[in-house]
Parts: C-alpha cells; structure tokens; sequence
C-alpha cells in the first residue's frame, strides 16, 4: 500500500477538476447540444427549455458531473445511465408503422405540458407518461422498444445538464460536431496523433504554426511547464487565439506561451529608436516606454525563434504547407519531428514530395485517420450508423543532420 | 427526385411549380420540363434499380448500394440464376437482383407481413418485372420455402436468420455450389447464424463489412508563406464557379500543386496590400461532401453449401464426418 | 410447389458450372496460393508439392469443390472446414514463448518428411503427427491454440486443391492479392459498385475504355445478351484482354464484343479502295480479300459507335479521365449513366469539376468504397488484423438532354 | 531500425558495416554516421515513446500510436496524472503514458507474468523513468490492485478485464471522475466487460475503434487522350526522381491537375510517335503505399466512474439506484 488518502489537491482551489469562478464551462444538455457558459459569480445561467439555475451553485462543484434543475432551480446531482449511446437498431421493431400518426395529444397539448414542466409544476417523468399513454402504438411496441421510446422521451423533456470538463477531448468534439471549419475539420484522434507523434511534453520547446484558432497551440501548452515553452506564428498583425479561452489556464501556463507574426519572420530586427521631437508630455512618455517595451517583448520572441533549436515544429495552416516548411525547417533541431496537419490530402502532396527528396528529414510518412464509434447493448451491438467521414490528415518526418561524421 | 406514373390528365405539383403528365407523354428520358406555372424545371429519368432505392417508399430499413452490389457479385446473380430472398421488405434488393439475373433467371421474393408483401407485389407488376420476379406470401420461419433442390443463391434479411438455415439447405439445387448470404445490423445475429451454418454443414463461410464514402473536389487557395512574410493580408475564401473559369482564362498557376514555390515572391511583394488576385494560388483539392457518413448498414455472412459427389468418400474433421456421409 | 426436380442444365455440356475441357480452372491450394491452369485433355496437372493429378479427372466436375489428391494422383472430394479464416487472436497465447525454436526436428528431417508425403509413402496426418509431437511448446498451449496450431500445419502439407469458379467473384480477388497493376487496383466491392451504378443488365450497349486488362469488359459481357453489346476503346493497334481468357466465354458470348482504336474515333471512315497494281495471284486475292474484310469489320465497328445512344459509358484509363470524357459524352444516351473509376482519386478530380459544371451531366458523385473483413469465431470475433488499404475511386454522373421542352 | 545501449569498446554490427559505440560519444542526435569497415550509414537517432514503439522487444501484442493516442486524449493524460496501467506487456504504452504525465504524475503498472514484468522493469530504468514508472509484480486479477482512492485513469490490457472491474473502482481518486480505458481485440470481451461496468455504476460507456492508413505521393503521367487519337504511343512510366527535377526545371506542366485539357492537342499532334516527353502531362497523386493495412488492432472500451456527492439525492433508474445511494 503505497497510497491511501485522498490527494491534497482535491480540495485545493488550483485544481483543475473543480469549477471556479469566471471558468468557461461547456455544459451539454439532454438534446446532446452544448455551448459554452462563462461562469460569472452571482448570476444566472439559463439553458433555454432545460432550465436555469445560479451560476455560484456550480463553483467548486468536480468538473464531468450531471445536474438536474429541480424547483426554483435548485441542483442535484443526476447519474446519467450506462450507455451513452441512443440505441439505432430497427430490426426488432417489425409490426409498428413507420408514420408519426399515432399520438393522440395534439401538438397545443404536448407544448402546454413542456411549459408546466419548467414551471416546476409538473415533473418530468409526468411529463412522459402523459405522452406515452396518448401514444396508441406505444402497447404495440415490444419491451425493448419501449424503452427506447421512454428514453428518447426523457432526454427531450429531463432539465438537466452535464458540465463537462475543459479537457482536450471535450473541446476538440465540441468544435467538430458544431462548427468544424473553425477548427479545421481537426478529429479528436487526428489531434490525439498530433499530439503524439510531435513528442511534446512538459519541457518541450515547440514551434508551431496553428490556424485551427488555438486548438492545437493549447492541447500543447497544456501539457507544457517552464522551462518548455511554444512559439505560435501568425499572419497578420494579431493571432486569433479564440478557442485558448475555453481552457481556463492559469497565468503560469500562459506564460510559457510566445506569438510572433510572421511579417517579423527572416527580418533582422531594427534597434529601437525614439525620436522624441521635443515632446515632453507624461502622456508622451508613458507611449514611449509602451512602445519600447513592445519593442523589448518583440525583440525577445524573435531571438527565442533564432536561437532555440527547437523539439518540435508544428503546422496546420492554410498557406502551402509546402512553403512553411522551406522557411522553418532550420530552427527545428536536429532528430526532432515535423508534423503538419490539412484537412486536404492534396494540400499536402507538395510537402510530401519535398520532404521525401530532402537529405534532411527522414521517415517522410503521410497518414489519415478513422474512427468508428460501437453501440454495446445486449443482444444490440453494432457500429453506430453515422460517423465521421474525413478527421483530417497528418504528414510527418524526423529532422536530421547534414554533418557524417 | 421522386417517382410518380403516368396517367391521363394528372398533374405533378412541387413547391417550385405544376407539371401536366399529359405534357410529359412523348418526352425522350432525360429532357428538361418546364412548369405549366411556376418556375421550376425539373428533369425526365429512366428509371433504374439505383434510382428507386433513392424513392421507393420506405416500409422496412433498406439496402443501399454498396451491400446490394457487393452481395450481388458474392452470389454471383448473373443471368440465368434462381434466386430466393426473404423478406422481401420495401424490394429495394428485388429490383437489382432481378436486372442482374434478367431475361432468364427468376426471384422467389418472400415476405411474413402482409401488407408489404401486398405493396412489393404490386410495385412489381407495375414495373413489369412479374415475369422474373414471383412474390410470395409465408412466414418461412414457421413454414420453410415451398421450393426444393432448385435454386442457386439464397438472400437472408431477417430478425432472426438462424432459424432458416435448415429450409435454405433443402432450396439449394445439390447439383452446384449454393451460396447464401445473411444481412444482419447487430453482431449478435451474425454469431447465431454462423453457428447454424456451421451446424447445417455449410462451408466457406465469411464475413465483411462494406461502407463508401463521398468526396467532393473544389479548388482552394493555397498561398505561399511569403505573403504573410511580407505582410499582405490574405482573403481565404474558395473560388466560385464563374471566378474559376475566369482563372482559368487568365492561365496563371491554376490548379497547380506546384513544386515551384520558391522563386515566384515577386508577385506577392510587388502587390499592395489590397488581396488583389495575384495573392491566390489554387489547387484542386478533394472533401469529403458532408461531414457525417453512413458508418454501419449490416454485417454481411455469406456462406456454400457444396454438393457431395456420389463416388467420393470424403475426408472431414471432427464435427461434419456424420453430416458429409450422407449422399445426395 | 413450383419446382421439384434438378433443373436440366446441371447435366447439360453448357453449364457454366461445370468443369470442360480447355477451360481456364483457378486452382487454390492449401497455402492460399492461386493459380490457372488450362485443362488441356490428357495431360498431368502439378501443384509442386500439393501433387499432381490427371486434368481429365477434374473434368465433369462442378466448379467451386475442393480435392485431395490421393496416391498414384485419385481425385477426392474433400469437404473443408466450415471457417476458411485462421484465427488470428494471440489474446490467449499468454504463457508461449515467441521465438520460433521449440522445434525439435531439423529441417532436413522435416523436409525427407515432406518428400514421404509427395509420394504417398506417409500420410498428411502423420506428417503432422510428427512434426506436433516434436514440438516441445505443443503441450504448454491451450487446446484452442493447439487446434489452430494443427490447422495451420494441415494447411502446409496436405495434399488439396479448391477448383474456384471462373466467377468475377474469384478472379478479381486473385489479381488484386497478386498482381493488382494488371488490374489497376479494382477490388471486388469497387467493381462491384461499377456493375450496379452502369446499369448494365442482358440487353444494354454498353461503351467501354478498360484499361484492366479486360476484367471490367469481362464481367460487363458476362450479363449481355443480343441484341445488348460491348464496344470497348482502346489505345495503339490492339487491345489488351489477356483475363477475358479466364472467364471461358461461349462464342456467342464473344459475338457481343466489338472493339476499336482510338485512331478511329472522331474521324471520317475512308471507303475501300484496293490498288491491284496489276496483281492477279492468288495469294494476292486472298489477301485483298482479308483487307477488305477487315475495313468492313472496322466500318461497321465504327457505325456502331457512331449510330449508337449507349446505355452506358464507363471508363478506367491511365489517360486524363476528363479528356476521355469529353471525346465520349456524345455517345452516351440521355438518362444514362457515366461511370469512371482510377485508382487515384486526383486523377478524377478535374473530371468531377467538369461535369459539375457541365449542364448534360446531373447527380455528380465521387465515392471511394471500404471493405472489411471479420473472423467469427465463439468467443474470439473480431474484423481481420490486416485489411486492403485502397480498392478505387468511382465517379458517377447522369447524362441528360440539354433539350427543355 | 533498432536500438542500443551505449557501451565503452563496443560494436554495433550489421549487414553493410561495423559501427564503434566510441565513435558514436560525442555525436549529436540526428547525425549521420559512417560504418568503420564497410560502406554503411547510419543516423543516430533520439529516443521517442514513438520510436522505441518501432523497435522494442515484442514480449506481447503491443499496443500501436493510433490507439496510444486516441487512449491517451480519452483517459485525459496530461502532466500531473495518477495512472495505473494493467498489464504491462511488452511495456509499448507505459513508456508513452510517462512522457504524458511527466514531470509530476504517476504511473503504477502491474504485470502477472514474471519474466515480463522482470524486463519492463529493467527498461524503465534503464530510459531513466523510475521516478516516474511503478513496476509492480502482481496478479491483480486474484488480488486486486494495491492502490486505494488514488489514481485518475486505469488502463486493462488484459484477457479478461471484467474480472478487474470491482478492483479498479477500489482504486479511483472517490473525487474527481474517474476514466477507465479496457483494450481487447475480441467482441466478446467487450460485451462482458461493458456488462460489468454497469453493474458496477460505471457511467457514460462508450466504444470506439481508430485505425489509420498511410499514403504516397509521387508524380503520374496523365496524357490528354487526344494522344491516342492521333495513333501516338504513350509508355506510361511514372517519373523517376532525377526525372521530376528535370521536369520541374523545364517548367513544363508539370504538376498541374491542369483544367485546361481542350485547347493543347498541338503538342501532340506536331509531335512524333516517339514516346517522347511531350506527350506526357504529370499529375501529384496519392495512393496507399501498400496494399495491406492494419485492418483491427483492438475494441477501445471507455468508461467513468462518477463521485456521488454527498449533500444529494439522485435520481436515477432501474438497476443502479441501490448503488446510486451509497454515498462515499
């Protein structure tokens, strides 16, 4: 027995497990829809049709835990079932008609019962039976099917909610399922071999050119500590870091991260100057010495991109990745991985064709990934009869040498 | 799409406009309609099996195209064959097997519930198939088939496909390879019936899985780093149909994947920083169409039933040296 | 009861399903190894050490049984084991050490074993005794282990043989394990997907560029009947269909196909004219007649091509599938269908975006399909540990008449 | 590609030369080395989870990056993490699970099989991991694990993990939602596994399967048909490497998925039947670079194991509302 109490840190207000104040908590209601929530102290979090409640009830509350919304919006804890999964199989439902003609409650009567459901003054499972009973097929219906019936029911009227934690595995799903472009059609496993095949952990320098609005930049700089750092190239004059937000990093941790655009990139940098003209203004001052901080912090981030050879060069852009390679290749270090992401095949062939003919990199291989999620149930088991069609594709190579010795 | 017969002064009435079945008579397959009102257009197709599979009244779960065609050449439907399916569900598999068995070759289509055995038998007649496709009203579960030592291929989609193999065996013609297919969703069913199988002697026996998916291809633009290196800002946006032909017009690096990247900067810092044209370079790129894709229809357990030959004492192991002595 | 006896054909010398003299016969052998034979009358068939037997012995017989070659070359049918895959699952080899040399025999020993066997002087099964017993690991597996054990040496030495039917089936199996650039990576699903999306069925004409060796023509004519017929395009003066041999076509079968060059498409026919420059031999009247014969075969080769609304038109070519395309559409009747399939999907792309663009093709479709296969086995299912990576890529499109009434 | 200790005096022996372990002191990592005798090369390559993955001594089935990664993202493995891994096999994913949870994490592995566990060991500390890998010789399906109320994540490679369900619940951190991950080839473990995990109160069961394909590119002739049609023969051979920079200098059209197809006949037709380059257009594809891929690896099995606060009444249904109520 090496272990016995509970770790300290469960408590501990730097945990990343418990919910605190003016977190970004991803909350997924029974629709399976879900949204992003900023947990300001002191107000109250509506969720539409599945309720509100305060948001300070959910601060220090394990991130990954269930609530149901009961009266007045007071929280319990709900444990969801096993089986995450609505059941798809039709075989079994043999003598039922297909058409949606069989409830009885009129389309008034099932919204007046949803509107008392929110008032508090009917339950849920009332709710439900009320519309079962109505339903004329529902006897027809073999046990199985009914309880599947029952299920589809509950999570269209149940007020409850998951609040999942801000784990790289919810946020990247999130962002696929509901607005993929911003990410860049990037799947939770092509991320997960990324992630991999780049070897990044915590003392990893790594460079990185991520136009997936963060998602790449903070999977690493989560795992990231000091001395590790990331440098993020950017276009333009600002990097758009939107989805960093959503991880609640600590101050430590953002820290290790450096972003330069690339208009600095391949330029000697220009000492800083000050033509004062004359002016004498505190107001003047205060700029000057803004800019020449800037001027220090730019200065700083350029000699990080010159003078580190760094573990790990990563790219997802939408530039010719081809291109990106030709102009960062000498500042990844010897033995070192190269691992650019597209979510086109073919935006990769020219890459792919330049590292294979490079005396400089080594194990050139270009992969796509597949994953294919399993209804397990009893008597039931089977590959779900949607998924995902394309995750993306990864191009790797090992930086090596030109020195034999 | 939809499908609809013709008849004598009906109309077809869509959102987009009214269509007179009058004015359709004597039209060639393929042409373009107009509405008699409205502004819409619609166009005039030849029906094939795949085409009705898109529009045929869903009264069971159907068989799409990937399973039916490979099916299909597992069991070899080839003309001449005999074939049993069951059941015959919304016949969605019927009107394929029938083409590709089809002048000489017949279905025997079995379905338990009535009304769609009803409803298959009419769409059958009405596609003028009754002369290659018989329908039949019978629970095979409880009854077996009411065919023996006759047909060549067997098509089993049924709840519970285990509790036919025996009638399956006594259908097949003993004078050739019989080969028989079950389509079940869940792996439980397959594990059922591969054990029947093996029971009743069959040999030969698999199991696949067959998915497609679709692609669509677009150009993307794909600039070289050295716009940004230089500061222009970039517009990503996809070119549309009328800017790639003028593209294709200009002839500048259109749809190149090109190796030459390095060397063409002086394009890009010549130009202000106005997203101007010469910012763009495209390449052809595929996608997938839609992000979601069929990622299960059913497993697919095919098996032979191979006849014994009467002059041959035949070497099995185990468990099938009762059953393969017994001569045909 | 529609039907009772055998139906007549089982007997009769054109059933396809029965084995005839100067057929081309797939043999499997127990290795899973395939290969043609052609059973030319009265010869001495050999398998290299599965035997040898007389080819006049597997004539009568269906297509699709297997046979084990007894002493002195006796044909018997040889019934085999009801799961043609090998167990793959190492799951339960816990307590076996890895390395391959626990066995005690050398393989001199071993190999004067096999020779016995080739001569009928011992027994497959007391090869197999033999080598079993002197394995010393044999005893430490569990009784599964040990059956597949046996399964997989009983594979290595016995003497059989499976004569495979001269099915689509079977032979594009066999050139996509062995030889796929013959037939340009076409693996049966793919094909199989071409066959149902061209339409094809007894009475189409169908118009064809196959650049695989003839294995798409082949399984095309297959399901034609006159009236239907194949024109088949190809390049340079003869076209290349070495598998067509494979599938023994009756000659009425063959009457169906037509062929032509390329040289002659989209060109006027030149009328006959022969210069006898005074000639009178006979030699040369024979000649002159085989000339003219020939130009009637071309001219009404071309009238074909020329005079036909083709039900469907499908390509595989290693030319640019969108200049083929373009050449073709004209023949294609409306509603009807283009099928195109490459082993490249960028070889399709610039074709996908013509037809989306052109206004006489509707319902443009790229597909690549996925083929998995799986081990069933009582507690021990799952799909095969090595799947094919790639079968093919299909492009579909309606042709439709750019007439509006 | 292998992998090698460091010795004084030592030497690195292959087919085409001798490398000295001396010589090789003092490199840097990512150097190309000469052999002593004969005409070898070799790079000197840094140690990575990925790498060693490729060259370790298989003792086991092991497990490969696909299902590393997509395990590693599920079970949350980021710096800090308490872990234990169940059994240690051939000790492929332990040494990835330490880079993840490194600097501060944990990772407890337990192996039944003594010479095993003795070699997993040993390579733990020989990569320099002790301070971060527990190596245990245990049989925990007899005995359970010896780590109560601790860890985060628990991985069960095993052939039958539904015998370790009851022990890894023993052994979660009671606060925070605890992640199980159980990897098994066969369908059949994966039913009864997932059957105790709902007896035991797990929660939100999923199953998944991640495999992946890999591609090449290379340059293929893609002649306009317009060269038959002139009776031109074309030799399709794929461009070799010399030849593509040659093609690419002469900056022809080279690499172009061109659109532009009508309209360059010329080329050809001017040109005569000699095979020669004009009559070649090269386009960039891909295609898998091997016929056989990786076809299954393993059934991913994922479940968690939520606290029960303590200040509530849950609701929840049927067959765990006994277990719901225990409060912890």
């Amino acid at each position: 027995m090496e272990v016995e109490s509970n770790s300290p840190e469960t408590t501990s207000s730097n945990n990343p497990n418990i919910i605190k104040v003016n977190d970004s908590v991803l909350i997924r209601m029974p629709s399976g829809n879900e949204k992003f929530i900023v947990l300001e102290p002191n107000t109250t979090v509506s969720l539409g049709k599945f309720g509100s409640f305060k948001s300070d009830d959910l601060v220090g509350k394990q991130y990954g835990l269930s609530f149901e919304i009961h009266d007045n919006g007071v929280l319990k804890q709900f444990i969801p079932e096993a089986f995450d999964v609505v059941d798809e199989t039709e075989a079994n439902n043999q003598d039922i008609r297909g058409d949606n003609q069989a409830q009885t409650l009129s389309h008034e009567e099932i919204e007046e019962l949803k509107k008392k459901g929110l008032s508090g003054a009917v339950s849920t499972e009332e709710i439900i039976n009320s519309i079962t009973k109505n339903n004329q097929e529902f006897n027809k219906k073999t046990e199985y099917s009914k309880s599947k019936y029952l299920k589809r029911k509950e999570n269209k009227y149940r007020k409850m909610f998951t609040a999942l934690g801000p784990t790289v595995y919810n946020i990247t799903n999130h962002f696929f399922n509901k607005n993929p472009t911003k990410t860049r059609y990037l799947r939770i496993d092509t991320l997960s071999q990324i992630l991999s095949l780049s070897n990044v952990y915590s003392s990893s320098k790594v460079l990185l050119v991520d136009e997936t609005q963060a998602l790449i930049l903070s999977s690493i700089l989560q795992k990231i500590r000091a001395p590790g750092l990331v440098l993020a190239l950017h276009d333009g004059d600002t990097p758009t870091f939107n989805i960093m937000d959503h991880f609640n990093f600590s101050k430590d941790t953002l820290d290790n991260l450096h972003s330069l655009s690339f208009k600095h990139v391949g330029k000697e940098m220009e000492p800083f100057i000050e033509h004062s003209d004359g002016q004498t203004s505190e107001s003047y001052h205060r700029a000057a010495k803004r800019r020449k901080a800037n001027h220090e912090k730019l200065a700083k981030t350029v000699g990080i991109l010159n003078n580190t050879a760094f573990d790990s060069l990563i790219i997802s852009t939408k530039y010719n990745p081809a291109s990106v390679i030709k102009i960062l290749e000498k500042h990844l270090g010897d033995s070192r991985m190269l691992v650019v992401h597209s979510p086109h095949k073919e935006a990769l062939l020219e890459a792919f064709e330049y590292l294979r003919s490079s005396a400089t990199f080594l194990n050139v291989n270009l992969s796509e990934s597949w994953l294919r999620e399993y209804q397990v149930l009893p008597g039931r088991t089977h590959p779900l009869m949607s998924m995902s069609s394309e995750g993306g594709f990864i191009l790797t190579a090992i930086k090596v040498s030109t020195l034999v010795s | 799409m939809s499908s609809t017969v013709i008849q004598k002064d009906r109309t077809y009435n869509t959102r987009n406009g009214v269509y007179h079945h009058n004015q359709m008579v004597g039209l060639s397959y393929g042409q373009k309609m107009k509405a008699t009102s409205g502004k819409g257009t619609m166009y005039l197709l030849h029906p094939t099996p795949e085409l009705w599979t898109k529009v045929l009244p869903h009264r069971t779960q159907i068989l799409y195209l990937p399973d039916i065609s490979f099916i299909s050449m597992w069991l070899d439907l080839v003309p001449g064959k005999k074939v049993i399916e069951t059941g015959t569900g919304s016949g969605s598999f019927s009107h394929s097997i029938a083409r590709n068995i089809s002048p000489d070759g017949h279905l025997y289509t079995y379905e338990y519930h009535e009304q769609r055995f009803e409803k298959a038998k009419a769409e059958f007649e009405a596609h003028g198939l009754s002369n290659i496709v018989t329908s039949k009203h019978r629970d095979v579960i409880a009854n077996g088939f009411d065919i023996e030592n006759y047909v060549d291929a067997i098509f089993l989609d049924l709840p519970a496909p285990w509790e036919v193999i025996g009638a399956s065996k006594k259908a097949f013609n003993k004078g050739v390879v019989g080969r028989i297919c079950s389509f079940s969703p869940c792996i439980e069913q397959v594990q059922r019936t591969v054990l029947a199988l093996n029971e009743h002697g069959f040999t030969g026996i698999r199991m696949y899985e067959c998915l497609v998916r679709d692609f669509e291809a677009q150009h993307i633009p794909l600039p070289d780093i050295s716009t940004a290196m230089d500061g222009a800002k970039v517009k990503f946006k996809k070119l549309q149909f009328e800017q790639k032909l003028a593209h294709k017009r200009k002839r500048l690096d259109t749809d190149s994947i090109s190796t030459a990247t390095t060397g063409n900067n002086s394009d890009a810092s010549n130009s202000t920083n106005n997203g101007s044209s010469s910012y763009y370079r495209y390449s052809l790129a595929s996608k997938c169409g839609q992000c979601e894709t069929r990622g299960h229809t059913s497993y697919l357990t095919f098996a032979e039933l191979v006849p014994i030959l009467e002059s041959t004492t035949v070497a099995v192991s185990g468990e099938k040296e009762e059953e393969a002595k017994i001569q045909v």
